[in-house]
């Protein structure tokens, strides 16, 4: 992990409320690992408002241009500071951070269950999973057709996929997680990635209960650091039989067995 | 403008080794008088990432208790105005696991190291102590330790230690009895009592005051009508608290009770000379290192820079030096 | 999402005539819960240029004295993260002044009054009551009396009243005994003791508390070496203490000792909301005012169309809702 | 005075660190006297970061176009923010502010002594004094030819006016205190108004201390409401004999009787 500054290549509207920023950092684009992210100063030099950095999933690298790329929501003010920077500005961000997913070791097939911006970490999984194992299949769940433009990437992928979306405005009409229910069988023997809102996770999590799947699930919570020192942004994670120990999302995590996640 | 320049013309320190950033807090002597606050820098390993934390005066240690501790349920982070909220509520994982494991790696880099303590009583801090004890050449592991005192004494219904001068005496004395390094008391800023918990920090034989740790706060989620933080109440940190913090350390260090390790807020070298210009005889930082990765290391080039071009050759010259 | 709207599904209160912003507190009933905070508001008349200030739940008078006073001297003001610091020093022109030539201006205007007093001594809270006695009418003309006992008591050293709980009793059962309208007692942050305080003020027959005055606070001018303002000390105020005063309203508030008015960095209605929700019962809006000329308005508006949009037609039902 | 928003028309670099900005503003340009001020939020809408308005002299006012101007340097957090607007974007103040200066009683000549920014308020005086008066002579002292192009503004006033340098780059060479020093006489019979840094103001109270000269300083304090009800920025004034009282720089002043002004 190293504390850079990175030229803003581009900046784009990707959708309704949502952008992508391509950012060129050899450093990240040689060192990032799947499922790892970095941390964004969402403000102007010597500025305090908004005062925290924020974390942002590495949503793609392409090595060829040492560029990677951010795929966010604009939801409050860091992502507001983020929307109105442009092309050849400076982003001050500090990665890679977390702890890698380790592709290498698992099955040879793989599923990616994204929900709305959860796809964001999910996108670089596919796209290093794509070249090691045999089958990687993207289920996607969206409540509108506000990503719609995210499919030519995905294409581009070469996975297969499927889009679900509540309004029916794109793919079928429905959750993510009824299209899993429905396809068990087919994804019998998948390793399991997902990221999402809380709700759809522990959809999940009940779908998988008794599988033996292995489901990796990326947690979010507020963070302070970011590089594991301050002990902020802990998540209660199953130890054993009946009790609990709080892990932090930016070191131990943010992917985390789904099984052993306790909700609240 | 020339006010700036004559301000020092009486006492220039010249000397032909460059600056001096080195200062003395009773025994404890630092290179230069930036200090990583506890409970914000880890033991400085995760930091040296971001650039050589063995630069530091010291780091002073997250705080440890004698047994692994779980913390409280999150949420523990919640951003405010130029500050932040946070309820950790102490998790580590034991001295002894700080002294097998984190300590060594501290070590290698070179980091000078603050331990950071405490116990829910009396006699859990003497039984830290004794561990500390056993380290090997423990002098030169270890610049000095401190109590947090700001934490919550069990025995006495919750109250910080520092609420409680009789307390603070006891324990620092009891410490001070057992090691034979440095001890520093760590005061909270939410008892109007700091001049007499340092008066009985002093009787016990500490040689430094930190002021401040981070100052009660809460936060509402108004969208769920929930507290912010998982424990309700927190502790504010961050530029926010800087002039609270800077109220404070004046006020203590005219005392002239025992140095003063100012903190609360400092975001760079132009805050942390106010704290020794206050009467700091050397400054924390803890919540910028959240922010700004390198701020330890900014923050001493910014005063030797700040110093070289005034042509003051030593940092005690500032210290203490507000013109009232 | 679905969470916000079923929060009151259980007892929402449909009228047909809108939203109630009204609220009580004790014998004080306001308009609404929006109170301008003393020494940051005139007595309105100046920011009727900016807003209607009579929409105003109350506006509480700068702090006046049984004489004229001249107040510390400048800088009296510096900025801060997210900050003010003023050393104001009380600055009036005396009780008689406010009565003759202030308040009949407000009244022109419709704006409600709350007046805020303070007093060296006993004797001089008595004086100032006995002149306001005089005022024709008063019941219609002062909404309530504001003793501000964060000021310094002079014969005890310049500690605070608030920080003696048997001084506050005193003097707000010696105002209350005198005046025939309700008393509010405004407590100081900077002692630990706003509970005792509380409960005293109670006893001495205080209708409702007043918190958060200001935390003391410093600055240091490093261009000049001097402290930022000329009385060295003075009192932070604005966003950077609302976490502080949130957590003074919730820990005072849940003890059911007195309506608490809830004050501290509140700089829209998000922000009172989460005093409401905290538990106070109104809120006060100080230095929001210097920045945002017609806060006060925006805030009214805010919390009105909060409610709507939530059909919640009775703002107390917000009211300490927080749900721990 | 009012909480106004006024769109920008122009912002542009006006010299060395120094800036101009019109705004287009009916009710200032209609209600505006000479010696007022607006007081001026420097940072986005909802951003805290500086947290003051920052006070700011009527620079000018073209009453045809419905535009008043600010001159400013740029010092610190605020005038940066200034700085970064640009034409089209709506500058948020509130004015006017401060009490008038009245001319129209005064004598028939009047002297404006400026020093560096000093010269901002004065400007708008000169602007008007010319209509009413017989002789408007404006002195002017600045430390380099950073506020050259101001000459133009000055000589479309059709005034007679004097600068000085301190580094001789532009006039003459000299403080402006020396050249009313050695012009005492001609200017004798003048209503002098004055601005520039406390130094300045100094030395001018001691020229003027036995003249019978009516000599009116603007004073600068900072400010927290700018509008009188908070008592943040005062300045000592002579009362009487010996003592002296506080009073606010924005509400009875910015402009005072020099004579009775207490310096520190
Ligand atoms: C590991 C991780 C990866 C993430 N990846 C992405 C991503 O790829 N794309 C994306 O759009 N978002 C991502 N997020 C969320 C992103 O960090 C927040 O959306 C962002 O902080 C929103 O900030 P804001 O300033 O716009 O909004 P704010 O209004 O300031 O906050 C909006 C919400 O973001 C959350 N938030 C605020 N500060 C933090 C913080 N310091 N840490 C965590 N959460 C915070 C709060 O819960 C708040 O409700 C990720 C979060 C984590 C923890
Ligand atoms: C009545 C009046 C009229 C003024 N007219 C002009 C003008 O026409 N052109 C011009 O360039 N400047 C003018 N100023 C000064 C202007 O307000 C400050 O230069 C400006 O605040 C600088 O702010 P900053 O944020 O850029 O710098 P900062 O670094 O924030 O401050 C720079 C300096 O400005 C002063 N300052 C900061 N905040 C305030 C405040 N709220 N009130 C007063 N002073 C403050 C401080 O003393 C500080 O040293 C005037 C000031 C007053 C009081
Ligand atoms: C996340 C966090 C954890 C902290 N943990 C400790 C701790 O374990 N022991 C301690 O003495 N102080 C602790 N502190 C307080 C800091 O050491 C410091 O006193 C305080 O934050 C004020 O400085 P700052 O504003 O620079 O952060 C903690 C502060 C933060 C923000
Ligand atoms: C400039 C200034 C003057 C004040 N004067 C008084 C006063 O005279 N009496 C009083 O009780 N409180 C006074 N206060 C405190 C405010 O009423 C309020 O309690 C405090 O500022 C916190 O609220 P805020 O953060 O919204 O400003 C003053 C505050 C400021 C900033
Ligand atoms: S954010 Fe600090 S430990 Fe994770
Ligand atoms: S700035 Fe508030 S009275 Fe002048």
């Amino acid at each position: 992990m190293k504390l850079l500054s990175g030229e803003i290549l581009s900046n784009e509207r990707y959708g309704d409320n949502l952008y992508r920023i391509e950012v060129f950092s050899p450093y990240i684009c040689n060192n990032a690992q799947a499922g790892q992210f970095v941390n964004v100063k969402c403000s102007y030099d010597g500025s305090l408002d908004p005062f925290l950095r924020r974390p942002f999933a590495i949503f793609d690298i392409e090595k060829k241009f040492n560029v990677f790329s951010i795929l966010y929501l604009l939801r409050g003010r860091g992502t507001r500071f983020l929307s109105l920077l442009e092309q050849g500005d400076m982003l001050d961000f500090a990665g890679p951070l977390g702890k890698p997913v380790d592709l290498t070791g698992a099955g040879a097939n793989v599923l990616l269950i994204g929900g709305g911006i959860g796809i964001a970490p999910l996108h670089l999984i596919a796209r290093i999973a794509v070249r090691i194992k045999n089958n990687v299949f993207f289920a996607a769940g969206f409540k509108d057709n506000a990503f719609l433009r995210w499919e030519k990437d995905l294409i581009r992928l070469k996975i297969n996929y499927a889009v679900m979306t509540e309004d029916g405005s794109w793919g079928e009409k429905g959750l993510v997680s009824d299209y899993i229910w429905e396809n068990l069988k087919t994804f019998e023997n998948y390793d399991i990635y997902c990221c999402g809102p809380c709700d759809m996770l522990k959809t999940l999590q009940n779908i998988y209960k008794n599988k033996k799947n292995k489901v990796t699930a990326f947690l979010e919570e507020k963070m302070a650091c970011g590089v594991g020192v301050c002990g902020g942004c802990v998540v209660r994670i199953k130890k054993g039989g009946k009790g609990f120990s709080y892990q932090k999302v930016c070191e131990d995590g943010p992917a985390f067995n789904l099984g052993e996640v306790l909700f609240d | 403008m020339t006010e700036q320049k004559s301000l020092f013309s009486d006492e220039i320190t010249r000397s032909g080794n460059g600056i001096n950033l080195s200062v003395k807090l009773g025994k404890i002597k630092l290179d230069n008088p930036v200090i990583a606050c506890s409970g914000t820098f880890g033991c400085g390993v995760e930091y040296n990432n971001f650039y050589n934390t063995a630069v530091l005066g010291a780091v002073t240690t997250k705080s440890y208790s004698l047994e692994p501790m779980e913390g409280n349920p999150p949420p523990r982070i919640y951003e405010t105005a130029a500050g932040v909220l946070n309820s950790i509520g102490l998790q580590n994982d034991g001295i002894d696991a700080f002294i097998k494991k984190h300590l060594p790696g501290a070590e290698k880099l070179g980091i000078k190291i603050i331990l950071s303590i405490f116990g829910q009583d009396l006699r859990e801090f003497d039984k830290i102590a004794y561990r500390i004890l056993k380290i090997e050449d423990i002098r030169e592991k270890i610049t000095a330790v401190e109590l947090n005192l700001s934490c919550p004494n069990i025995k006495k219904g919750g109250m910080a230690f520092s609420a409680v001068p009789g307390e603070v005496r006891e324990i620092v004395g009891s410490v001070v009895n057992i090691l034979n390094i440095p001890v520093i008391a760590k005061l909270s800023p939410n008892q109007d009592n700091i001049i007499e918990a340092a008066a009985a920090a002093r009787e016990g034989g500490a040689q430094a005051v930190s002021i401040i740790n981070t100052v009660v706060g809460m936060a509402v989620d108004i969208k769920t009508f929930r507290p912010g933080l998982g424990n309700i109440l927190g502790g504010l940190s961050g530029p926010a608290i800087k002039p609270i913090a800077l109220a404070k350390v004046y006020s203590l260090a005219r005392e002239k009770i025992l140095p003063v390790i100012g903190m609360g807020g400092i975001f760079n070298w132009e805050d942390a000379l106010e704290f020794l210009v206050a009467g700091a005889g050397a400054v924390g930082i803890g919540t910028v290192n959240f922010i700004q990765y390198d701020a330890g290391k900014r923050i001493i080039e910014g005063l030797r820079n700040y110093l070289e071009s005034r042509k003051i050759y030593d940092i005690n010259e500032v210290i203490g030096r507000i013109r009232t």
